[in-house]
């Protein structure tokens, strides 16, 4: 039977309120604005996407164990359960967090399913305070395993890597990747170091100003054999158990930053006058800010019965996960939309921060699947 | 995080557990409707009322009201036996207005006379209780009401007329507002209890809704004398006393809500059952995956609510502690009422077939729920009115009246 | 070239005019409301649908030519063009008008398509004053010609029908019927009247209080070579061919319909006062009332549009009629949903007329496929 | 029913298609903005002033206003000239503000001098205008604008902040309205023309929108010296004449709308068209049932505007002679953001892309379309307040302020 709570006890309240802690006093929202949108013309318009990252601020969440909150005992993490670790994305959302912490939770996450030597020394690696990010979507965009466009071959004895993985996220502020390859055995995963010789990372233009995404070139890269995640053929599978826990997360992502757009347009509600009222007392205003917070609320509710489902192990978790991220991405949506629209003049402008929450919501809701993808997967579960 | 049960509400729902198990009442002859507020017939009182007195008679109803008042005397007792009275899905308890509104009012507001008297007959649903605080030209704004009370002597005389009463046809008292001065909107207002049954001078006219069905009355007060010793607190302290009553009406829209046991979850299952099983182009509607995608994002709202229903009462997990309470009547009524109409949707040409007919898919139900879905978003509180509260109760809105 | 202003001149201004002057004075809300809901227990509960019909309003209707609108000169109608027709349509939705006027139009426009001596024998007898209605539908609602319920044999050099037709409009107030039966050679269409040997009406228990819907049971009914509009293999195509113009009248019927919808809203919201202000003082209540303009007018356009490719043999007109029976339930869907909920708790009961409008609603936006199906087809042809 | 051409129209009509055939001038070198107030390069400044000129040394500008203030004296010409522009697909005009604006104002509000002064350079786009209403504190609430004009002798001095003025980087010209006193909130404004090119204490500063780009900005006022003669009617009229600025916006915003010719007709094609080339699952995004039933009640509400459109010049067809015209800002924008999330929906992960990404989907123009679409539904008018409008003017609502 599962818990009432979620399983979300003391434990996790903790960690969550040190986290929103730590990110209130590091990274309040006018530093955010300085980090990543001091410069329209360099954020958009410079030959080389711009890498916007206080690496400082990365290396103290670090040795704060954020890293190691996913990992498990076993390698020298701290072996939380999935709803700590949503409510540690949450968090990241709420303060939208440029840094690679939610690519290397996820790429924690699918880690954790392999069990092999080779995925216990990259969990190792993480608890230690690396920062790696998943490398498994092609050229069009699909990360079903078997669609990639990195190829495993052997030479010599040898895996050696040929091929692009594409929307690589945060790849310009991780150690290393986990790839994605096919061969005739089927998909394997192994991990690739950023600095690897034949690996180029070819940084995107994107419009998330939060966060650097990359396709990586990959040519003949040699894997050892201690950097074996997957052998050939185990790699679809270790990635579909990962699923729903990478769903989580993106979609805890979500939640936290809608909650931030929530809290910042009611707030513009309660102190703008307009007509001798102020905003809110127009229903225009009041009643969508109020569905705002109820999709949120819905989105959040299914994020922590996801994760629950995930900690339990229940063979739902595919379905309730799914349905998180779908519920999030059109909370996001909405409350993206709302929160542009009912800041009026001022919100469609760069020096107003809720166009930072709004790209990266953009991004987040797109990012494994958008809502109508998800349902579409639900549908078939039903 | 969860209240953990101490060892006497452990013990208090095991017992709960046992004896729900051992009394599940048989089903009615005829099938229940969705909500207390909407019996109309007598068998379906009767059946109701042993029902919720079999429940009080095993310490179920009313159990952290205090043992003076016929109550169980506990704490978090209630909690506990509405949980697991949800958990086993037995029928609901009828007398709802009396048990979310009336009973905490009079306990609130009431001499230790009128608790003597009142409660414990409510309790055990011997005395049923209806409302009536709207009226013809006082919906939403219920401060201005104008059924009237003029002082003779010892007694008050009462004019007026009042709608929306639920419940009123089996109803033996009526908590109600009335004016007794137009000198101020809301300090004009007192508060009585009123008999309904067998009163000179009250009549109680069932109004018919857009179904066709009944349910809901209207109630007219000709010369109405009741005694002093019927008012509750003071003269003028009407709407203070109307506001206790309405901060618990939520409560009573949720035992309302839970309905037959799972109202939601029954629609959606449903939903998705007619979908799998009504013919459209070479399959079935689930085939079409424009409908299918409808009927999942329904889907994912009912699971949202049962999962908002759980982190409810977690603590950590809450941002503001209304936020999630007063959300429950709105995002409830609207799903029930989207989910209905998707399952109109569905049935295509054949929801033009309503319960009379033969051939109507699950008996006419879709087109009927649809319809008695607005007596949902509209009663208790419009969806605006929600809107409103939330706004300005959770997020600090200025008022928009 | 289309003409600018839809064809919608001078005549079609004066037909339209009169129409709606003589339904407001013979037919006004009260005389409606008591025409067809004046008992609750005999609408919904009696053993029998009770068949809520003024026939001498019907006599009159006739009398001034309405069913002759659309019939061609030739045949002894007035053969007015599709923009007339919609215009006449839109009226008879406004005033919820409980009649055949609607099926007759519909059948109207399908018989013109034959060009048989059968259909124009037919089309004579609506100029004179006859109702009809399609019989095209199955058991399970499909109106696809092919997939008809009824069979045609041949017997002794006659054609016999045997079978049942579904969901037919308005069967107890119409003269004749147009069957649609298959035979090996294809779907043939037929005229069956009412009191024709062979032929049982079993009413169904519907929601619309304005209309009268059965299953028209064929049980060998003999049909004369006077009778058989199209021949067998014939049918389809007639019938594909009128597809357009029926769909204009439903839309027409929900635009009026939806007209009356929002003209009754607002005026509650400008008399109805809550909190000191006047309903529509409240944007809760305004901006949904604005939103039911946008959508009915969106969809008038439309129907109009597709009206006047009606009338100029547009090959797109199947499109545009699609586009306009789609916008047109939705606008309706809408208009329904806001007009009970605005007139809140009076609009929940059987004495506010908004629910006889929300019925015919209902009913019409399934009626030949609702606003999904629609959509669907639209997405074949674009 | 549509008004027929007079012989004159008709031949003006003429005029006008053969003209624009002949002299429909080369496209610039890079793209023009969707709509006039974007425009933001010298290049497309000059490109576009010298193809307005054109237009309006060839009849097609200014037809109506009287020739003794540069106009063309005709009556009803300007409809034919406009229809004429749109269907010959040429560039829009750049003086938007001007015509759609200023110029109306000033004939109705204007002195003799002050007509023959500023109209025919306003016409013939040789002096661009830009409008200074908006303001930090004032928004959507015009009335409670605070920059001042004190009256200095036969000079005023304006101190103040505006913002959301389109075109200001290229206007010689500004109408504005100022507070000269404080004493009532409508009274106390005065509306002037004030120079903004090469002023003293005029500061005109780019606003970066959240596209990155600039095309509107913020112009502050300084000790700004203006004669009296600029002031537009009397002193304490501000407000009057804003309001006949005012019902002319919506000119303007169609004009501005009316864009690079055929705005909405484009990003339906190409949405339709994007669809159909973006791979998804085994084949492509429009074999999605669900995305396509989406893109389809775009398309459905694109040929509404367009039927619409035309049914406005349909006398028999129409409810109220406000009600076509009053929705076509708020229909048009909110269809054209829904269109531009549509489309950046279909391009999925590829969405994440941005305009310098050589692999972004059409060069990165839908995640731009969705961001500038924002510009839309809150400029001239957010849609809350076109709804307000709408509510109050066409269904006599009452007022929500």
């Amino acid at each position: 039977m599962q818990p009432k709570d979620f399983g979300f006890g003391e434990d996790e309240t903790i960690l969550r309120d040190s986290v929103r802690k730590f990110l209130s006093d590091a990274l309040p929202v006018d530093r955010l604005r300085k980090l990543v949108a001091g410069d329209h013309v360099e954020a958009y318009e410079g030959a080389a996407p711009p890498l916007h990252y206080d690496e400082s601020l990365w290396r103290k969440i670090a040795d704060l164990g954020w890293t190691a909150v996913a990992v498990p005992e076993a390698a020298g993490g701290a072996g939380m359960k999935m709803v700590a670790i949503a409510a540690l994305a949450e968090e990241a959302g709420r303060a939208a967090l440029p840094s690679p912490l939610i690519p290397t939770l996820i790429a924690t996450c699918a880690l954790r399913e392999a069990g092999t030597a080779g995925a216990n020394a990259a969990l190792e690696r993480i608890a230690g305070g690396a920062a790696a990010s998943l490398a498994i979507t092609n050229a069009q965009g699909s990360w079903e395993p078997g669609d990639t466009d990195v190829v495993a071959e052997e030479a010599g004895g040898q895996t050696v890597l040929t091929g692009t993985a594409y929307f690589v996220q945060d790849a310009r502020k991780v150690d290393f990747f986990v790839v994605a390859a096919k061969s005739k055995a089927g998909v394997g995963l192994y991990v690739v170091d950023v600095g690897a010789p034949g690996v180029t990372i070819h940084a995107d233009h994107i419009v998330d100003l939060t966060r650097d995404q990359a396709h990586v070139e990959l040519a003949g890269v040699a894997i050892e054999s201690a950097a074996i995640v997957a052998a050939p053929g185990d790699g679809a599978a270790v990635l579909a158990r990962a699923t729903p826990a990478m769903l989580v997360i993106v979609a805890a992502d979500l939640c936290g930053a809608a909650e931030w757009q929530l809290q910042t347009t009611a707030e513009y509600a309660r102190v703008r006058t307009q007509f001798d009222h102020p905003l809110g007392f127009f229903q225009a205003v009041k009643h969508p800010i109020v569905n705002m917070m109820i999709d949120i609320d819905r989105a959040k509710s299914l994020v922590y019965g996801a994760a629950c489902d995930v900690d339990c192990g229940e063979a739902g978790a595919e379905l309730s996960a799914r349905m998180a991220k779908s519920a999030s991405a059109d909370a996001a949506a909405f409350a993206s939309n709302r929160s542009v629209q009912l800041h009026g003049g001022i919100g469609f402008t760069w020096e107003c921060d809720v166009h930072i929450y709004f790209k990266r919501q953009m991004h987040n809701q797109m990012l494994y699947g958008d809502a109508v993808y998800q349902r579409a997967k639900i549908g078939a579960l039903l | 995080m969860a209240k953990k049960d101490t060892p006497e509400q452990a013990e208090f729902r095991a017992h709960c557990r046992t004896w729900l198990e051992a009394n599940r009442p048989a089903p009615p002859r005829t099938k229940l409707p969705e909500l207390a507020i909407e019996v109309s017939s007598e068998e379906h009182r009767e059946y109701l009322c042993a029902w919720q007195k079999k429940c009080y008679e095993a310490g179920l109803v009313a159990c952290d009201y205090p043992s003076a008042y016929g109550g169980g005397g506990h704490q978090g007792f209630q909690r506990i036996a509405n949980m697991e009275m949800a958990r086993a899905n037995v029928p609901f308890l009828i007398n709802v207005i009396g048990l979310g509104m009336a009973a905490p009012t009079i306990l609130h507001h009431g001499t230790e006379e009128q608790k003597k008297r009142y409660l414990p007959p409510l309790f055990a649903a011997d005395e049923i209780w209806c409302q009536g605080f709207s009226e013809p030209g006082a919906g939403s704004d219920l401060a201005s009401a104008k059924t009237s009370a003029v002082r003779d002597g010892d007694n008050w005389i009462l004019n007026g007329h009042k709608v929306w009463t639920s419940l009123a046809t089996f109803a033996k008292w009526m908590i109600i507002i009335a004016r007794h001065s137009n000198e101020d909107k809301y300090k004009g207002l007192t508060y009585f209890i009123t008999p309904i049954a067998d009163t000179p001078g009250v009549t109680v006219r069932p109004l018919v809704k857009i179904t066709g069905g009944t349910g809901f009355n209207e109630v007219l007060f000709e010369d109405v004398v009741i005694p002093d010793a019927m008012r509750l607190d003071d003269v003028g302290k009407g709407w203070t006393v109307a506001m206790t009553t309405l901060l618990h009406e939520r409560g009573a829209a949720e035992g309302a809500g839970s309905g037959g046991g799972g109202g939601v979850e029954d629609r959606i299952a449903g939903l998705i059952e007619l979908a799998k099983k009504t013919p459209r182009g070479g399959g079935t509607a689930w085939d079409d995956a424009v409908l299918r995608d409808r009927i999942v994002q329904i889907a994912i709202r009912a699971a949202g609510l049962r999962q908002t229903a759980r982190r409810g009462r977690v603590e950590g997990l809450i941002e503001h502690p209304m936020r999630l309470p007063l959300q429950g009547k709105v995002v409830m009524t609207e799903l029930m009422q989207d989910a209905a109409e998707v399952g109109l949707e569905i049935t295509g040409a054949h929801g033009s077939l309503y319960v009379q007919d033969q051939r109507a898919p699950d008996g006419g139900e879709w087109p009927l729920a649809y319809l008695n879905s607005y007596g949902m978003t509209i009663a208790a509180g419009t969806s605006e009115i929600q809107r409103n509260i939330l706004g300005e109760r959770v997020l600090g809105m200025a008022k928009s009246k």
